[in-house]
């Protein structure tokens, strides 16, 4: 069966999702992923967002995390004081879906500059709730183009907090928790190591070689411990394609 | 249903409002965030008087922000997030203006922001926060030394301290209240003494608004008081935290209004289109802010067969099966 | 309308939820204020159980405290206010309980405690407030020395900084956040999926909820989850953070619970008559805990005309001309 | 014409609020005091309650701040947070309504204990919002029974900010306004020294001598700048009985 690298991403980052887990989404195909587990395998998740939006019935998909297709028929309509103690709150085990423009070796992640701070050559959006979520959940799925500009040995501009320097260093700048999980890529999906906390190849998909990874990839990557990624099967791609978003508005 | 009052004079047009409480180089807040309840009608208005120098505070308001610093009306900005969601991941004339060094920013996040509105709002000076230990939002700086203990910019941007609670490695970030001159929000409803109902999510309106020094409310309609007395549980702020209200119809346009109407995508995508451009940019401010000669002839200019189309389901909240590519 | 389901395992009876939740020796957390929307079926099941050695934090829950303390379950307390407003200028069983040496108690404020509630929520160690400078409840700690930095009891009650944003002259209190193990809150209604919504104040339930490591929520009734969907403004609480609810009708007497029934003045003024005596206490507590077989059993003491009584106007949500002197 | 002590207190602590202002109103007298105010000669002035209840209609008197007549029908129903901030934010000119057990030349208040902290002779409630109030509002006005127990040299514990040390002691402290306006008593209205900050005897009610006033109190009290308070008019005590206390729950 055909599928697209989008929708791919889409169902391989929605299976990082366990019931029960509380969904810090964003746009696009975060809230695919987030929406597609949540029709499958894992029906008692609750998808929420930064703007205040707790756990709407999404019969149409948002265009922004402040579309009013985040308020309706929600359990409860918010604001973001309260959205982000829901990212921080220490019994819910809050996972987010974030993207950016860079990301390095341990999952720390650039969405504000390219070039010098002070006078950049490209300016991003900012944070926005990236860095807090990456701060306070309890772990963060990225998603990512895969490419050399974007996989980078050296930031620009660290936004997000991932594992920082790698090994405790996360814990002992002050966090109790979190980091990031996997990064979900139009090629493959990379995990860090345990205790190192170094990105790895985990699995590319279908016709992707670890070379054409590690390629796309600005710094050294193992990929000696990578296999192949299961591929959508027919009833995932039913429910992403017919019911999640049939105008394609992220799909494409 | 008799015709309402003037609020005990705090009814005024929105051009009353902006003369009144937008002088030049103020510090600002605009709320809504991206496409949603953004007060659109006050921030055209802004443009369209040339204010100048205003310092502006967002977490992620997009397109009030993206037309504020478009037209040349802000000189600073606290911000978390400068994007409109899927119509401009980075808003584009922001984009331009901070590449171009037009515009002094100072990044924080969204919890951050709210945060710092909230601690504004509790009357205290700092608010403490676990986000950003180790970033760059952290060490970097944006605003330069000079700039630093004068008129809406504190002394630091932020403080990192250990907490006296804990007996090591547990890092806390102080973040400075935002204290604004003037908050403008755009809300569903005011009543006929001044109190405000905002339907859907509130996102930092009320912390906005209780910080601020004065307080504008644009809105949809006017109720009698005796309405939103009946619930009191579902008001959002007070006839004394309210300076000036205005009565402006789709006042949020062409962001969303929940439960009244919808974004405009065809709006959105024209101006993501126009914005790209200097030329076609100027073009857009001319036709829909300077040639226009109020809010009134600016919802001409969008037409009514397009109202009407994003009027809001008024159960649903917006406009089921619009078209958004 | 079609029965209620068990809200996925969540609807329990009230001794099911004392029994898993409110272990001897808890921090616990009750919500309301004084005589309104106290959770008083979850705080009589916890007196007839003769659960020990609780930390209770509260603010001014008035009814709940002073049947807990008076029940001998209580050993510390974190308080602003031990009084019921006009039914008790200082709670009774609490200061008999005081003035005998039977309690530890440590002295905050309304606000400093709503505000370390709101940190525990936030999930940030302190919160700085503006209140108390120069006063005892800066001063003077009430836990001893040795109790410090155990569990539940931070290592200082408060810590008092310059704030690093000004030039002196600017003392800021900084409050310790509450995380207590379980918080009680008393709610008009609950949804099928496990959603809260409160009619009235929400006094700084919320807050404790969102603060604590787990939740129960009595309520008045059980409706559709489809039904507070429609209005999710006006909702409370996320199913997600919800651990326990129990249907208990009038579940809050004899406190108020806003737009269903008044507070009862006959038995707060019986209350008040007989805790003054330590026999006549002794007495009420066997009449109106421990004889008592549950909630059904309370209700039918209690009376139904009384109930019919109180009942509230449902517009104006409390008892129009009820007799409360 | 006839009047009490009680209605004295409700009418000239009433007299101090001045239209526009947000008024902080406990129970008891303050409510009256704030209630007859607003029928009166401030139609403009804000009622609200810590509790979170802003500007209710007050058409029955509530027995406590919580009760559910401080929420119905109101301007908003808050919580205690968003209360406290009404009380503190700077453009506001609030006047908060307070009681307590003990009172010191400088208006400083206890109503915690009497006797030593840790075993107290008699408890009493604690603070509730009145050391908030006490710090945090424009300024506030004191209701006590006048007696020498109440007015004490030294207080057996300080709960609520008034004066401090007097002069300048309150700002160096930390606070930026606030300070107590007035003691309105069953025998006088006392207000403060400028500059000291000093209680002194302003009004006495009709019939009561300095000497009475000065006997009452456990400090040395200057009493040569008193005048006579303005008696209720009949307008006044009529609003009171008629429309404000008909049960006389608070007159008594």
């Amino acid at each position: 069966m055909e599928y697209s690298p989008r929708e791919m991403m889409a169902i391989a980052a929605g299976r990082f999702i366990k019931d029960g887990d509380v969904l810090f989404a964003g746009t696009g195909v975060a809230m695919l992923a987030a929406t597609v587990a949540k029709r499958i395998h894992a029906p008692h998740a609750h998808i929420f967002f930064e703007t205040g939006g707790i756990g709407p019935t999404l019969e149409e998909l948002p265009m922004a995390v402040a579309d009013p297709r985040v308020m309706a028929f929600a359990n409860l309509n918010a604001g973001l004081v309260e959205a982000f103690s829901y990212v921080a709150n220490r019994r819910l085990h809050t996972i987010a879906f974030l993207g950016a423009a860079q990301i390095d070796k341990y999952g720390n992640m650039n969405s504000t500059v390219i070039g010098d701070y002070h006078a950049p050559r490209v300016r991003f959006s900012g944070s926005g709730g990236a860095c807090d979520a990456g701060s306070l959940a309890s772990g963060f799925i990225v998603f990512m183009q895969h490419g050399v500009l974007k996989f980078v040995e050296k930031l620009d501009y660290l936004t997000t907090p991932g594992w920082l320097t790698g090994g405790d260093s996360r814990r002992h700048a002050g966090y109790r928790r979190g980091g990031p999980i996997a990064v979900v890529t139009n090629l493959c999906v990379l995990k860090f190591d345990d205790s190192t906390h170094e990105m790895y190849l985990a699995e590319r998909y279908e016709g992707v070689t670890p070379e054409r990874v590690r390629e796309n990839t600005g710094f050294a990557l193992d990929v000696s411990r990578s296999s192949v990624a299961e591929p959508p099967d027919a009833e995932e791609l039913r429910i992403l394609r017919d019911e999640v978003d049939p105008q394609r508005l992220i799909l494409g | 249903m008799a015709q309402h009052n003037d609020l005990g004079g705090k009814l005024i047009t929105v051009g009353e409002a902006v003369e009144r409480f937008v002088p030049d180089g103020c510090q600002i807040a605009v709320g809504g965030f991206t496409i949603t309840r953004n007060p659109m009608a006050a921030v055209y208005e802004i443009a369209r008087r040339h204010i100048k120098d205003l310092h502006l505070v967002a977490h992620s308001n997009g397109q009030a922000l993206d037309l504020l610093v478009g037209a040349g009306c802000v000189r600073r900005l606290d911000i978390a997030y400068g994007g409109n969601g899927r119509f401009a991941p980075t808003c584009i004339r922001f984009r331009k203006a901070v590449e171009r060094g037009e515009l002094l920013v100072e990044d924080y996040t969204n919890n951050m922001m709210s945060l710092r509105f909230l601690a504004g709002a509790l009357g205290v000076p700092f608010i403490p926060s676990k986000s950003g230990l180790g970033t760059d939002v952290i060490a970097r700086e944006g605003f330069p030394a000079e700039l630093r203990g004068t008129e809406g910019v504190p002394v630091h941007k932020l403080v990192v301290i250990e907490n006296p609670f804990a007996d090591g490695d547990d890092q806390v970030v102080l973040l400075p209240a935002l204290t604004p001159d003037v908050s403008i929000i755009h809300a569903q409803q005011v009543s006929t003494d001044g109190t405000v109902r905002i339907r859907g999510l509130s996102f930092a309106d009320l912390e906005q608004c209780k910080a601020a020094s004065a307080v504008i409310v644009t809105c949809e309609e006017i109720v009698p008081e005796s309405y939103l007395r009946l619930a009191p549980d579902q008001n959002a702020l007070p006839p004394f935290l309210v300076d000036a209200v205005v009565l402006a119809p789709y006042g949020a346009h062409p962001t969303a209004c929940p439960y009244v109407y919808d974004y405009d995508p065809a709006h959105l995508n024209h101006y993501k289109a126009v914005a790209k451009g200097d030329e076609s940019w100027a073009a857009y401010l001319d036709e829909w802010v300077y040639d226009v000669e109020g809010w009134d002839a600016y919802l001409d200019k969008v037409g009514g067969a397009q109202l009407a189309r994003i009027r809001a389901n008024t159960v649903a909240g917006y406009a089921p099966g619009l078209d958004r590519r």
